[in-house]
């Protein structure tokens, strides 16, 4: 894990989740939040798969493989894992938000709110 | 454990149990005047009408009054915090962890 | 038998995992059947639970490695470490266990004649046996990404229940704010598990725990986990969801999103002093969680004075009283690297701590569905709205009573037992903490005096001449969880013995748990 | 949409889910699996959606049987899980045996579909329930998009 070259990866993982966590707190537009929320999850899991990674490492598959060192495949299966559960949280959220905005005619988080207090 | 050792239900049922007895003694030798359905169960004001069930009922938000003005100085500032907004709940976790993270790394320093 | 109680931790979670999808096909047949199974998945749940727990209590820590060739094989031949997912069941754990499966039996009960009123009643149940996995799944495991997944699991099942009720829109808005800060918790409490695994390549619960270094990344990954975990707890001042969320859950889902909320306090206490134990400078993160709790009893207290939305009102003191459980939990982990001050008052105010949950759990749970059984009759939750109850609902004033009482720590029901144990030891560590805890003890009777006063009592109101009294389905599962109130009530003695002091001693002995594993190696 | 959408998209279909299901079937062996293999598949149907519109879509995949398929891909999967409890629950009972049972060499080899016991058969399972799951949401939100009520 040695040599600068791999640290890009690290700082795409901060400027996600840096980006993603300004967008959550700063976009009152409940769209922009899931996206926030979706780019979050990206950045994670993009941490969790740059954490794997081995140098000249190959994709950890046994079928015709060349020879070489392969990458972890556990922070694959947990970034997979972490994926199917994005889809459907997302998924869930943005039923929440269309029936919101059927509800009180608006997507923005303070003017759909109801409870306070 | 040490707390329990002198804390004991059944003993506090027994004086509770001991206790309504003592009124109900106290209760049956009262008079025994009342009765039901007469002018005796209706509400009196000094010969006013008494005003609707309506009316008559305190509702929830007249009940501590008077505390909520005391702690006026309390209370505007905790309940303008509960904005609502899912945003704001978002930015108190973030601050949150940024001064967990803060207090954990100067106590490492020391 | 004995086979059963082998496979016992597992099928805790498979089979209401199996029931929770059989429920949309049997729902085709007929939707009686579907009751029944709903019913009969909980309630053998429940008794799995009570023979793991007897288990348990005769021989320690259960373990079970899914897939391996054997259940207590943690570490594979030519490993070092465990790479297969396993449960790992010990006191705490199981306290936990029977807290969500007495809780979720009763309100489930109560749910069925809810139901008969709505429609999509086959999701709802599989929502609803989707989130006693996901609380039962989190509390068993012992693995990091596993504790991530069944949070998740328990998050989404939680927030689509909030919202089950679409045709209102403070219901959509209440599971928005719950699926949103348990999605961005989850998430943070991701990056942690990958912050472990870029240091230790190990995802175990035990087998990080011994290989922990508490370096500078650790830290981090502790400021994540545990505010991750206190926000999904509803700890001030991360609990303004709670409110929103608990408010509108329909019937009897509030108890169970509130016990799920529960399981994350026990994810919380099980980072804190399992993953990290005395590795850490336990005073320090010690102090952090009295010092939420303390805000959390304050805070939450005097805002519920202040409602006048009769779930909020109990929301707020959900709140308050999970302040009572971070105090009385957070003295023990102070004091945890100082094993005088622990024997001498540490490990009672955790007993009080832990006790607490579950005595909030039963009564707090009762509250709860009594709030709902008043939505359900009135049409409203709005407390300025009610009065003259007692009249109409006989039985669930009582209830409301006791749960009440219970709640405002009145002896002698339970609640006053578990808050003695919390004043008395807690004054020996910090007085003012246990004035503090006093004092928001007698605004919870205040604000329960006012409820009361508001929804029960008063003359009879015309506009509700003709409400009746909650169908019997409702009246059993509040009486289930009054039963064992007063139970508890009675012998207070016996069940911190039997069950709280292990609970409490499982924490505390963090070696125990990672021997279990890693084979005392 | 224009015909010429729907002509190429017909044209399309048929290689979308073939390669759907290819994902499905070869998860044990090459990049891919249950998730991956159903959500190509569920993109599938959501270009049939794009290019027919939901409201012809809906006509012929109804709501309630995706809901069967989900439900029934779950309980293949923990029916499978269950298959392994005289062991310990998760255990693969079907190594050795003809089924998928093969035991391949270790290291790189070139691959064989009768190995990795239930794998396979979890995989086919998780995909039904992508599948289903998938194709549900994409098919509920296009309809609530185009303010069709959907039967409860």
């Amino acid at each position: 894990m040695t040599g600068t070259i791999f640290n890009i990866p690290f700082l795409a993982v901060a400027a996600l989740v840096g980006i993603a966590l300004y967008i959550i707190i700063s976009q009152r537009n409940l769209i922009k939040l899931v996206m926030g929320i979706t780019i979050l999850e990206s950045g994670v899991n993009l941490f969790l798969i740059t954490l794997g990674y081995r140098a000249a490492g190959i994709a950890p598959i046994y079928t015709n493989a060349p020879e070489g060192v392969m990458v972890l495949p556990v922070p694959q299966a947990l970034t997979l894992t972490s994926i199917v559960i994005g889809v459907a949280t997302t998924a869930l959220m943005l039923s929440m938000i269309m029936l919101t905005y059927r509800h009180t005619g608006d997507i923005d988080s303070e003017k759909s709110r109801r409870m306070k207090g | 454990m040490a707390s329990l050792a002198f804390w004991n239900p059944i003993a506090c049922i027994i004086a509770f149990v001991v206790l309504v007895a003592i009124i109900y003694l106290f209760r049956s030798r009262g008079q025994k005047k009342y009765k039901k359905g007469t002018a005796q169960t209706q509400i009196f004001l000094s010969g006013e009408k008494p005003p609707d069930a309506e009316q008559r009922h305190i509702r929830a938000h007249n009940i501590y009054w008077g505390f909520f003005q005391a702690l006026k100085q309390y209370y505007d500032p905790t309940i303008k915090a509960h904005t609502g907004i899912i945003n704001d709940y978002i930015i108190w976790f973030i601050t949150l962890v940024a001064v967990t993270a803060v207090i954990l790394f100067i106590v490492w320093l020391t | 038998m004995h086979t059963l109680v082998a496979h016992s931790a597992i099928l805790i979670i498979a089979i209401p995992l199996l029931a929770a999808f059989l429920t949309p096909l049997i729902s085709r047949v007929s939707k009686k059947a579907r009751d029944i199974l709903v019913i009969a998945t909980l309630v053998f749940v429940e008794f799995l639970v009570i023979i793991l727990a007897k288990d348990i209590y005769l021989n320690g820590i259960h373990i079970y490695t899914l897939g391996a060739s054997s259940p207590s094989l943690t570490i594979p031949e030519h490993y070092m470490v465990p790479v297969r997912i396993i449960l790992e069941v010990d006191a705490m754990s199981i306290f936990m266990g029977i807290i969500s499966a007495t809780v979720s039996l009763a309100a489930t009960i109560y749910s069925i004649s809810f139901m008969k009123e709505e429609t999509g009643g086959d999701r709802f149940y599989t929502l609803l046996l989707l989130l006693v996995v996901g609380m039962l799944g989190l509390e068993f495991t012992g693995d990091m990404f596993n504790m991530f997944v069944f949070l998740e699991i328990l998050s989404i099942s939680g927030a689509a229940l909030a919202a089950f009720r679409t045709r209102f829109a403070d219901a959509l808005e209440g599971g928005f704010k719950y699926i949103v800060i348990s999605a961005v918790g989850a998430l943070v409490i991701l990056f942690a598990i990958g912050i472990f695994y870029s240091q230790y390549n190990l995802l175990n619960i035990a087998a990080l725990a011994q290989a922990m270094q508490y370096t500078m990344l650790d830290k981090i990954a502790l400021a994540l986990l545990a505010m991750a975990f206190t926000m999904k707890l509803a700890g001030v001042p991360m609990h303004m969801w709670a409110p929103d969320t608990y408010s509108v859950a329909p019937a009897g889902t509030t108890p169970m999103i509130y016990i799920a909320s529960q399981a994350c306090l026990y994810g919380l206490f099980r980072t804190c002093f399992t993953l990290y134990g005395v590795t850490l400078n336990t005073a320090t993160i010690g102090w952090i969680v009295i010092i939420i709790g303390v805000l959390s009893m304050f805070v939450g207290v005097t805002m519920a004075v202040h409602q006048s939305d009769v779930k909020r009102l109990m929301a707020y003191h959900a709140i308050s009283q999970s302040g009572y459980m971070l105090l009385g939990v957070g003295v023990g982990l102070a004091v945890l690297g100082n094993p005088e001050a622990l024997a001498s008052y540490g490990r009672e105010a955790m007993s009080g701590g832990i006790f607490h949950i579950i005595n909030n759990a039963l009564y707090k749970g009762l509250l709860f569905l009594t709030a709902e059984a008043l939505f359900f009759r009135l049409g409203t939750r709005d407390l300025n709205k009610m009065g003259g109850m007692c009249r109409n609902m006989k039985y669930t004033s009582i209830f409301f009573i006791i749960g009440a009482l219970a709640i405002s720590g009145i002896p002698p029901f339970n609640g006053f037992t578990s808050k003695l144990m919390i004043y008395e030891s807690v004054y020996r560590f910090n007085p003012i903490l246990s004035v503090i805890a006093m004092l928001v003890s007698i605004i919870t009777l205040a604000s329960f005096t006012k409820a009361f006063q508001a929804a029960f009592t008063g003359p009879a109101l015309p506009q509700y001449k003709d409400v009746k009294e909650v169908p019997k389905p409702m009246l059993i599962g509040m009486g289930i969880l009054t039963i064992i109130i007063i139970f508890f009530s009675l012998f207070p003695g016996l069940i911190v013995n039997s069950i709280v002091n292990p609970a409490t001693d499982a924490l505390i002995n963090q070696a125990t748990y990672i021997n279990a594993v890693m084979g005392g190696l | 949409m224009s015909k010429i959408v729907r002509t190429i998209s017909n044209l399309l279909i048929l290689f979308i889910l073939t390669f759907g299901l290819y994902v499905i079937m070869h998860g044990h062996l090459t990049p891919g699996g249950g998730f991956q293999g159903g959500a190509v598949f569920a993109s599938g149907i959501a270009l049939l959606i794009v290019a027919f519109g939901s409201y012809n879509i809906q006509k012929k995949l109804k709501e309630h049987h995706f809901s069967i398929l989900e439900s029934s891909g779950a309980m293949i999967f923990i029916g499978l899980a269950f298959g392994g409890i005289a062991t310990v629950f998760f255990y693969n009972f079907l190594v050795g045996s003809p089924l998928f049972g093969h035991i391949p060499p270790p290291g790189s080899n070139p691959g064989d579909i009768w190995t990795a016991g239930i794998i396979p058969l979890m995989n086919i399972a998780v995909g039904l329930k992508v599948i289903a799951g998938l194709s549900v949401i994409v098919l509920v939100m296009a309809l609530a998009s185009s303010k069709i009520e959907i039967e409860e």
